[in-house]
């Protein structure tokens, strides 16, 4: 179990020159990834995904609240234990072109984790290669293709399976996908998210999903939980159906709005919003942080922070003063037929 | 506060974006100073490296100075004063003393005391030879500069021709060819095979100094030599640099994008080749300080009189304070174009002056 | 002025020779690039209609020569591409695949706006955009370059962009959705009837994807543009698109209108494509992965269905025999032997011919 | 690049040589007694005579500023000033100048040995008085060494008791307290001297043939002084002045044709034969009096055998050496005998010449000398009677150009003949002269047989270097400043008993057949002990250019050692 | 690796010099014969490039000074690239306050001019040892790599396969190593070549200038007497004595810069053929 609670983190501003604005990426966020559970987090560019990403990887620091790993508070485990049990928390970076060292071939790649466990484990040798086999199979690649060759000798997609076996090679329990399939091409995709899918009902890992598109967060975690994030901060949460079908916030309402809609074989939802002004970080409303883009605004979100409260249904929460619920995303057509 | 609507009024953004410029001035500000401030630090890592220089000399001169001095019947306290002439500080002092007075007298603008030329101060000499220098890397460096960056981009526009290949292979050997073998190779077709420059002096001391033909066409007769030495053995790698430049900016999105919106191809090379040369600043600024160093080998050559060949006189004739005080003016030459290049480069490139706001 | 005046003597004759269409027409376009293997077609006999009014939704997967269609358009095809064959006429201009110099840059941004695959970049990074802007007026031989301004100001206001600020900055100062927006700008500024955008969204998060769309759509039909919508992501061009083109190794291999291309999709590579992307209701487990990878430009087929290898209906005649184009509805056609139905006798279409 | 070449056969136009006394400086003082100063002797800067470098008579001088002397019963020296002599300001030369500028002399150190006061006697007549009791062969050509300075422009640096700090420094008794002030004159003297040295008039004022007009870093120019006492006489307009810093700018000019006059520098033949190559150009040799020698620290086993260094003397081929090292201005040297060969005939007789050994190569002479001596030879190498191998080190100086050629030359030679050497070159000659006191260096090169005094030629021997130091009328033998640490007296065959250090002091001041005699004993000692190995003689080649100028005082071996400024004075050089 | 006559080129010179520099000193005798009957003598049988000032054989010096040239630039070099590497390795990956202090002390190195410093250190050290010189050379003359190895270790240890391998818990040691160092080889090796280059300059140029003693055979030592003692720029006579060693200096660097461009090819297996 993966848990974070009240977790903070402000930038202190690219550049690093003086009188620089520091930048909240996260603020007071909670969060529980559970064994073999799945959590998704969508939320527009900056609003802190990555950042909460790489915390629970043990790659980035915090400023304050607390990460919790199977209960224990990670700043209290010593530096090996902290090292062996990120170590079960993998990484799938978005960009599998710099996710592989170019310099070193697939092999290389993958029997330098696989040696330090067979060493720690004392395993053999030929099961380092037993096990690069297996794993590059499971992602669905012909070993005898990948291994002996240099990341720029494959595409994107078969880039991003390699990067996948890697995270598996250390056995981890949870993935941490950060908008694993942006870079990869449209045809390609679901491959991809198959292969999670697969991950998660096969070896039983949990999954934190982080993407733009909500229907392949839908497509790996079905069952799982969903987190809309705005400027760091959690506005609103629930079952992806629930949040999908039901939501309450007007940030999750636009961002579901936004989904384009592929007419002909959907419909689009009837509450669909116009899609939002864009973002000025430069000024922070001093209420909800949504309040000077929020067509629902008034003036009381102005007064004060919302809370992130119950919204009803069982697991749903949100932060809005005036939420109010809006079906906006697209239902299939009902003649949605491939022949005429 | 209550009432103020959720779009933003107007005079508030006007408001953000003075703001904005208000920040990025202090911001540049702060970085010209911090810039300055550096510089200044750098000076006086120098200044230390230079005094324990002198320290470490064999048979220490200032203590050999003194002694001399003492030899000669001069009172300890005079020869004590009179060290302290020569060199702004005096050995036998504690070490913290000696390196107080030493910085003191440099606060003044005062390296000391020449022994080769009893009686004339350091910092006259070198000021006198400085601007022989500065004539000859200013220049050089220039038709080395517009030389090898015309070659460049066009070697970079013409990769694929016959021209491109004549231009990269030229830059490519120039590059190869160390300073003081071009100056040899210079000062051997020039000024034997066929004598068609002067050298020896900054001028003909037949013309009258001011600003007269006579006087600059002698200075310009005086300085070709050297000064394509200079932009002979520099411009291969501005031709280099300049050409992997452009050949990167070609490859931006932005030039694609100008061309598809029909910009007139005039507009299209300023766009080029302002990108293009921007990166070459930093390159610039590097050059420079290698130039003032490199200034020893071409002034040694074609005996011009710049700070290089007043170093190298003063180390035949272990002239130390006039040794020290070359030193750390050339360096301190190198850490002022430095300090110049990066602040242009901070005007330059909004990039770099954006990372302040 | 009289710059001004000879372009338009120019397209008064050209108008002339039209047949009422309006917009641009491409007509059996072929491209291709030198590389080692020799010259390798990127595109090959390409028929596309872009009339006025009409946004027309361009799909595939990467490499299937998208962006190469595109610089065609503008007869700015890299080096060491180049036109073999065919022709783009537009409306009142002519066949700009015969344009060169100072006429072919004025089309260009004049009459066809461009706006870049990767916007993100597509500024002079060193000035403002305010002085881009003038760059262009000054290069179109605007007689007031000052009054572009405000003709940009008034666009960006259009599109939710602080004009004022916007046309002050430099690139580095926007965010990618506004490089975006300013990318539009530039293309629109000049009143252009075609615009042309190349993955508009791809670097975009979903909001600022809305966003631009809405833009775009907004823009095109206060202007009656011809619009070209080129994306891998189909769902853009669902959303958007009136018409919808499906490319496939450098071929158009099915179009038609966006509703029957979707409801109807003829190409088993549509349905195919169409399977791929998860919904964002409805059975999800209906989604089914594209087997196979991409193509690129060495392993096209270059005779028979560039298909073929990812279908899993393929024919042995699929390998020999080019399928032709046929008609499976109104406006709407396909390259499929399928579709053509298991009789239809190959016509030996003449690009594979020559 | 002017070259003269505007010259006009009137006025004789613009004279192009070379200053090679001190580098041109642009803000060094326009002083002469600065060491980098801008006054270039006998053009804007003139003494009262100039040495005629005369064999055997010191004393011949050219008359300058001093028209005529005469010498006094006592030693005393009276000067007649020229009559028409005048500063380039207009003002006359006068006694004044003449005395302020002896004032001056004794700050610099310059000043005549036994000089002690100095008599105006006249606006343009002036007497040097001596130290009484004190003698001195060459005060007449010390005293008329003298440089004249304007004391209108430096006599405002002289403190008004000028004289009494000089009387007083001068005392050479016993008295304590005389003693103890003549330190502290001494001290205020040399403080003053370098107050002098700085000090910078404003501007150049002349008594010679020119005036300084300007200077640049490379280059000085100098216009014809039109108050010059012998105006008619000089034919040059304006002189330029050229800077070197290295021999082979001058060979470049030279080649290049453009200097009417060069001073002597050492060149390799393919160099000669550029210059001569040139139109115009002509080599004019005199003698030099100065050789270059092979020194020894007798201390440093095993050089200090006698042996040792006759072996060397007989393994040395000098005149390869001085092909190598000095093949145009060097005449490898015929008698080992201190003083040059040029003047040897003229101090020794012929049957003391002839009985002299002549040291000719002789390697297999050297190793029965080695031999005799208890050095053993195995496998081509000497070893020491010490047992210990035999290697040699020879010091040179970075930029002597002939010294490190023929260093490296020798140094080949001696390894081959199993004496394995190499040459060490020392960074500057001010570090080599230091280090040679110190005594580091056991084989150095040295020059020798310095002119035309033979007192100074053997002096460079057995004086100070070999710690004789010359203590008022006595000499005093002592370990300061001697590194060659040959022994007080030697035991010769015929001749007996040497002390070539008192004979030597003893020189200065004996004449006629006394003075033969003496150098006839030092000839043979040196020619026996080889203190020092002569290698060769300096010939003093210049080079002359006839294009614009002629009538050089070709021949005249005395003038032509003096610089061209000497030359005009007396009436040469003129315009084509 | 060899595609290109250039690079075999490149690859002929510099194993001949190597060869030269092997070998030269043995092949001739320890002392050079003189000659003075041949100074400055033109090419002949005997002499393929002429003598010099005292009759000796200029290809004999030319061969056997190679050796203290090639040694003292390949230890410049070598000094360089360690010194640069590790400094600009630490900085880079470290970051924090050990960067902020090597930084300065770079840009410090790279400021202080290295001919002017090494003209002055002259009138410390003599020089005559060519593991002196070289060491020297290469102290002075690090700070460029160092500087590059550190923006390049900079924006490496953000990229993600690196971070990917401190997730997997590689030991710092293999990320060092095996992650981060193949990626910088190609810099580092150009470097070095490059640092070989301006080392062989440098050293050729301070006996040129004379400010060395001429005690060693030396390319520098022979251009210096060719120039200053031989006249070699005012007459034809001592035309090879000063070409020789000019030429081979050239040479060398040419093959330096011809081999430059194949280091890439031989670190980068993007450029490699499988
Ligand atoms: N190393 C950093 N230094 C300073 N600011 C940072 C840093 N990393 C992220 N930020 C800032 O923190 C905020 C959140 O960044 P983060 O990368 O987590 O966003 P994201 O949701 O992943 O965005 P995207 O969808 O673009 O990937 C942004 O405003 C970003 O600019
Ligand atoms: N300069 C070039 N040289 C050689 N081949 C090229 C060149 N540019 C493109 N190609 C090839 O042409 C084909 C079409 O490229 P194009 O860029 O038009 O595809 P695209 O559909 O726009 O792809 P994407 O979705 O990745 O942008 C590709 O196979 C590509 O590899
Ligand atoms: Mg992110
Ligand atoms: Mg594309």
């Amino acid at each position: 179990m993966i848990e974070v609670r009240g977790l903070t983190k402000t930038f202190a501003g690219r550049g690093g020159l003086l009188g620089h604005r520091a930048v909240p990426a996260l603020r007071e966020v909670d969060l529980q990834l559970p064994p073999g559970g799945a959590v998704s987090v969508i939320g527009e560019s900056g609003c802190g995904k990555t950042t909460l990403g790489r915390i629970l990887c043990g790659l980035e620091s915090y400023d304050s609240g607390s990460l919790l790993l199977d209960g224990r508070d990670a700043k209290e485990l010593s530096i090996s234990e902290r090292r062996e049990r990120f170590q079960r928390i993998q990484l799938i970076h978005q960009d599998p072109y710099s996710a592989l060292n170019p310099t070193r071939t697939i092999r290389q790649t993958m029997l330098a984790s696989l040696r330090l466990r067979a060493s720690a484990t004392k395993r053999s040798q030929a099961w380092t290669e037993r096990r690069a086999n297996e794993l590059l199979e499971l992602v669905g690649l012909d070993p005898s293709y990948c291994l002996p060759r240099y990341p720029h000798m494959l595409s994107g997609g078969m880039r991003q399976r390699v990067v996948i076996a890697r995270a598996l090679t250390v056995d981890p329990d949870a993935l941490v996908a950060d908008e694993a399939v942006a870079m990869i091409d449209v045809s390609l995709r679901l491959g991809i998210l198959g292969i999670l899918r697969k991950l998660r009902a096969d070896l039983g890992l949990s999954l934190l999903f982080i993407t733009h598109d909500v229907a392949a967060a839908r497509y790996v975690g079905e069952d799982g939980q969903l987190y809309v994030l705005y400027r760091g901060q959690v506005v609103e949460q629930g079952p992806v159906d629930e949040i999908v079908q039901r939501p309450t916030h007007p940030y999750t309402q636009c961002l579901l709005s936004a989904i384009p809609v592929m007419r002909g074989l959907e419909r689009p939802g009837p509450d669909r919003l116009v899609p939002l002004r864009p973002l000025d970080d430069n000024v922070e409303p001093p209420g909800c942080l949504l309040a000077d883009r929020c067509p629902q605004a008034q003036d009381d979100c102005l007064l004060g922070r919302p809370p992130l409260v119950s919204a009803g249904a069982e697991g749903h929460l949100h932060a809005c003063l005036h939420p109010e619920a809006r079906s906006v995303v697209a239902t299939p057509e009902p003649t949605g037929s491939s022949t005429r | 506060m209550v009432s103020a609507s959720p779009p933003i009024a107007e005079p508030q953004s006007t408001g953000r974006r003075a703001d904005a410029r208000k920040r990025r001035l202090i911001g540049v500000g702060r970085r010209l100073g911090a810039r300055i401030v550096a510089a200044l630090v750098m000076i006086w890592a120098v200044a230390t490296l230079t005094f324990f220089l002198v320290h470490a000399l064999p048979g220490n001169p200032v203590q050999v100075q003194y002694e001399t001095l003492l030899s000669h019947g001069v009172p300890p306290a005079q020869a004590l004063k009179e060290t302290r002439i020569i060199y702004g500080f005096v050995s036998h002092e504690p070490v913290v003393n000696q390196y107080g007075s030493y910085l003191w007298q440099l606060l003044h603008l005062n390296l000391g005391q020449s022994i080769s030329y009893s009686g004339v101060s350091v910092s006259h000499l070198v000021l006198a030879a400085a601007p022989w220098t500065v004539i000859l890397v200013l220049s050089g460096l220039v038709v080395s500069f517009l030389l090898g960056v015309l070659a460049g981009a066009v070697a970079a526009v013409r990769r694929t021709s016959k021209l491109g290949d004549l231009l990269s292979i030229s830059g490519s050997l120039l590059h190869g060819i160390p300073q003081f073998v071009m100056a040899v190779l210079l000062a051997y077709v020039f000024t034997t095979l066929l004598p068609v420059f002067p050298f020896g002096a900054p001028y003909d001391i037949t013309v009258i100094p001011g600003w007269n033909l006579a006087y600059i066409g002698s200075l310009v007769s005086h300085a070709v030599l050297p000064v394509f030495a200079y932009a002979l053995s520099s411009y291969g790698g501005w031709m280099l640099s300049m050409k992997s430049s452009v050949v990167s900016v070609l490859g931006d999105d932005f030039v694609l994008a100008a061309e598809l919106r029909g910009l007139k191809p005039l507009t299209q090379l300023r766009y080029v080749a302002r990108n293009a040369l921007l990166p070459l600043f930093t390159v610039f600024a590097l050059s420079i300080g290698f130039m003032f160093g490199g200034s020893i080998f071409i002034e040694d050559v074609f005996d011009y009189p710049g700070l290089g060949h007043l170093l190298l006189s003063s180390i035949s004739a272990r002239d130390y304070p006039l040794m020290s005080g070359t030193f750390l003016l050339i360096t301190v030459a190198v850490i002022l174009s430095n300090l110049l290049a990066d602040l242009l480069y901070t005007f330059i490139d909004p990039r770099v002056r954006g990372q302040a706001s | 002025m009289r710059r001004r005046q000879s372009r338009d003597t120019a397209s008064e004759t050209a108008a002339g020779n039209e047949d009422g269409f309006e917009g641009l027409r491409v007509r059996d376009l072929t491209i291709v690039y030198g590389t080692e293997a020799g010259e390798l077609a990127a595109v090959r006999g390409v028929d596309l209609d872009l009339p006025a009014g009409t946004i027309t939704g361009l799909v595939g997967e990467s490499g299937s020569g998208k962006s190469t269609l595109a610089l065609a358009m503008l007869n700015a095809v890299p080096s060491p591409g180049r036109i073999t064959a065919g022709s783009v006429t537009m409306s009142g201009v002519g066949d700009i695949t015969r344009l060169r110099g100072r006429a072919l840059r004025q089309v260009r941004g004049g009459v066809l706006g461009y706006v870049f695959q990767a916007s993100q970049n597509s500024l002079n990074p060193l000035k403002r955009v305010g002085a881009q802007l003038l760059d262009l007026a000054r290069s179109h031989g605007v007689a007031q370059p000052r009054l572009i301004l405000g003709e940009a100001a008034k666009l960006c206001e259009r599109m939710g962009l602080d004009a004022t600020r916007v046309l002050s900055s430099y690139q580095h100062e926007l965010s990618g959705g506004m490089r975006q927006r300013v990318g539009i700008v530039f293309a629109l500024v000049l009143n252009a009837k075609v615009l042309i955008l190349d993955e508009p969204t791809t670097a975009l998060d979903m909001l600022s994807q809305a966003a631009v769309l809405e833009v775009v759509r907004e823009i095109h039909a206060e202007r009656r543009l011809a619009t070209v919508i080129i994306t891998h992501d189909i769902a853009v061009v669902a959303e958007m698109a009136d018409r919808m083109v499906v490319t496939y190794a450098g071929r158009v291999v099915e179009s038609g209108t966006a509703g029957d291309v979707l409801r109807y999709a003829a190409h088993p590579y549509t349905k195919a494509l169409l399977r791929s992307i998860p919904r964002i209701s409805g059975d999800i487990s209906a989604a089914e992965p594209l087997p196979g990878r991409p193509p690129d430009l060495a392993s096209i087929p270059t005779v028979g269905c560039v298909f073929r290898e990812r279908c899993p209906l393929a024919m042995p005649i699929c390998s020999d025999v080019d399928p032709a184009t046929v008609s499976v509805g109104p406006g709407h056609t396909t390259a499929c032997h399928l579709a053509a139905g298991p009789l239809a006798v190959p016509e030996q279409s003449e690009e594979v011919a020559g | 690049s002017s070259g003269g070449k505007t010259a006009s056969a009137a006025s004789g136009g613009i004279f192009t040589t070379v200053n090679e006394a001190h580098p041109i400086t642009a803000g060094a003082p326009m002083n002469p007694f600065n060491a980098s100063g801008n006054t270039f002797d006998s053009y804007d800067q003139v003494e009262l005579g100039y040495s005629e470098y005369s064999a055997t008579n010191p004393n011949a001088t050219f008359p300058a500023l001093a028209a005529s002397w005469s010498l006094g019963k006592n030693g005393s020296l009276t000067v007649h000033l020229q009559p028409k002599a005048r500063w380039s300001n207009g003002a006359p030369v006068t006694a004044t100048d003449v005395k302020d500028s002896a004032a001056i002399a004794f700050t610099q150190g310059t000043q005549p040995s036994n000089l002690a006061s100095v008599t105006i006697l006249g606006k343009k007549e002036i007497r040097f008085n001596t130290i009484p009791g004190s003698t001195n062969q060459l005060f007449t050509s010390q005293v008329l060494a003298t440089t004249v300075v304007p004391a209108s422009v430096y006599g405002k640096e002289l403190p008004s008791n000028i004289w009494t700090t000089i009387t007083a420094a001068t005392y050479t008794g016993s008295n304590p307290t005389k003693v103890a002030a003549a330190k502290k004159a001494q001290a205020s003297l040399t403080t003053l001297g370098k107050k002098i040295a700085a000090f910078a008039p404003s501007k150049d004022v002349s008594a010679g043939p020119f005036v300084l007009a300007r200077l640049n870093p490379g280059e000085a120019l100098l216009t014809a002084n039109p108050d010059f006492w012998a105006r008619s006489r000089i034919a040059p307009k304006e002189v330029v002045m050229r800077n070197y810093t290295g021999n082979q700018q001058i060979w470049n000019y030279l080649i290049a044709g453009q200097l009417d006059a060069a001073p002597y520098t050492a060149m390799p033949t393919n160099v000669l034969h550029e210059i001569l190559h040139t139109a115009g150009n002509k080599e004019v040799k005199s003698p030099a009096y100065v050789a270059a020698s092979l020194a020894f620290d007798e201390k440093d086993y095993p050089y200090g055998i006698t042996a040792v260094r006759q072996a060397l003397a007989y393994v040395l081929n000098r005149k390869q050496i001085t092909t190598v090292g000095e093949s145009v201005s060097g005449q490898p040297v015929r008698y080992q005998t201190g003083i040059i060969d040029a003047i040897a005939p003229k101090w020794l007789s012929h049957q003391e010449l002839s009985s002299l050994n002549p040291y000719n190569l002789d390697p297999a002479k050297a190793a029965t000398l080695l031999k005799s001596a208890h050095f053993t030879k195995k496998g081509g190498q000497w070893y020491m009677p010490n047992g210990k191998p035999w290697s040699m080190s020879i010091e040179s100086v970075s930029g002597f150009s002939d010294w490190i050629a023929a260093g490296k030359f020798m140094a080949s030679e001696l390894s081959s003949f199993g004496i394995p050497t190499t040459e060490s070159i020392a960074p500057d000659y001010a570090t080599y002269l230091a280090n040679l006191a110190k005594g580091a260096y056991p084989v150095g090169f040295w020059l020798t047989a310095l002119g035309p005094s033979v007192a100074d030629a053997f002096d460079r021997i057995w004086g100070p270097n070999d710690g004789f130091v010359a203590v008022g009328n006595k000499v005093q033998h002592s370990s300061a400043g001697n590194w060659m640490n040959t022994p007080t007296s030697y035991h010769l065959p015929v001749i007996g008993t040497v002390q070539p250090g008192t004979l030597t002091a003893d020189l200065t001041a004996l004449t006629g057949s006394a003075a033969k005699a003496a150098v006839a004993k030092l000839a043979a000692a040196e020619n026996a002990e080889l203190p020092v190995i002569s290698l060769w003689d300096y010939v003093n080649v210049q080079f002359v250019n006839d294009k614009h100028f002629t009538d050089w005082p070709i021949g005249q071996a005395g003038l032509l050692n003096d610089p061209p400024g000497v030359w005009m004075m007396q009436g040469y050089v003129h315009a084509k | 690796m060899l595609r290109t006559p250039g690079r075999v080129a490149g690859v002929v010179i510099i194993v001949g010099f190597a060869v030269m520099g092997l070998i030269g000193p043995w092949i001739y005798p320890h002392n050079l014969p003189v000659n003075a009957n041949a100074i400055y003598a033109g090419p002949s049988l005997a002499h393929p490039l002429g003598t010099d000032f005292e009759g000796t054989d200029v290809l004999a010096l030319l061969v056997t000074g190679a050796r203290y040239v090639l040694l003292s630039a390949l230890i410049a070099g070598l000094v360089a690239v360690v010194v640069g590497t590790t400094i600009g390795l630490v900085a880079g990956y470290l970051r924090g306050l050990t960067d902020l202090g090597l930084s300065r002390f770079t840009d410090f190195a790279l400021t202080v001019p290295g001919i002017p410093l090494l003209v002055v250190l002259s009138t410390v050290y003599r020089f005559t040892s060519p593991y002196m010189m070289g060491v020297v050379l290469g102290l002075t003359g690090w700070g460029g790599l160092a500087r590059a190895v550190r923006s390049q270790a900079l924006s490496l240890r953000e990229r993600p396969y690196l971070e990917a391998a401190r997730g997997l818990g590689l030991p710092l040691r293999h990320i060092l190593w095996r992650e981060l160092l193949p990626n910088i080889a190609p810099y580092v090796a150009m470097n070095l070549l490059l640092a070989v280059i301006g080392s062989i300059y440098a050293e050729t140029g301070l006996f040129f200038l004379g400010v060395l003693p001429a005690q060693v055979n030396n390319w520098g030592v022979m251009l210096n007497l060719a120039v200053f003692s031989a006249g070699a720029i005012g007459s034809p006579q001592a035309l090879t004595y000063l070409l020789a060693p000019l030429v081979s200096i050239l040479l060398l660097t040419l093959g330096i810069v011809l081999l430059l461009d194949a280091v890439d090819e031989i670190f980068n297996p993007r450029l490699r053929t499988l």
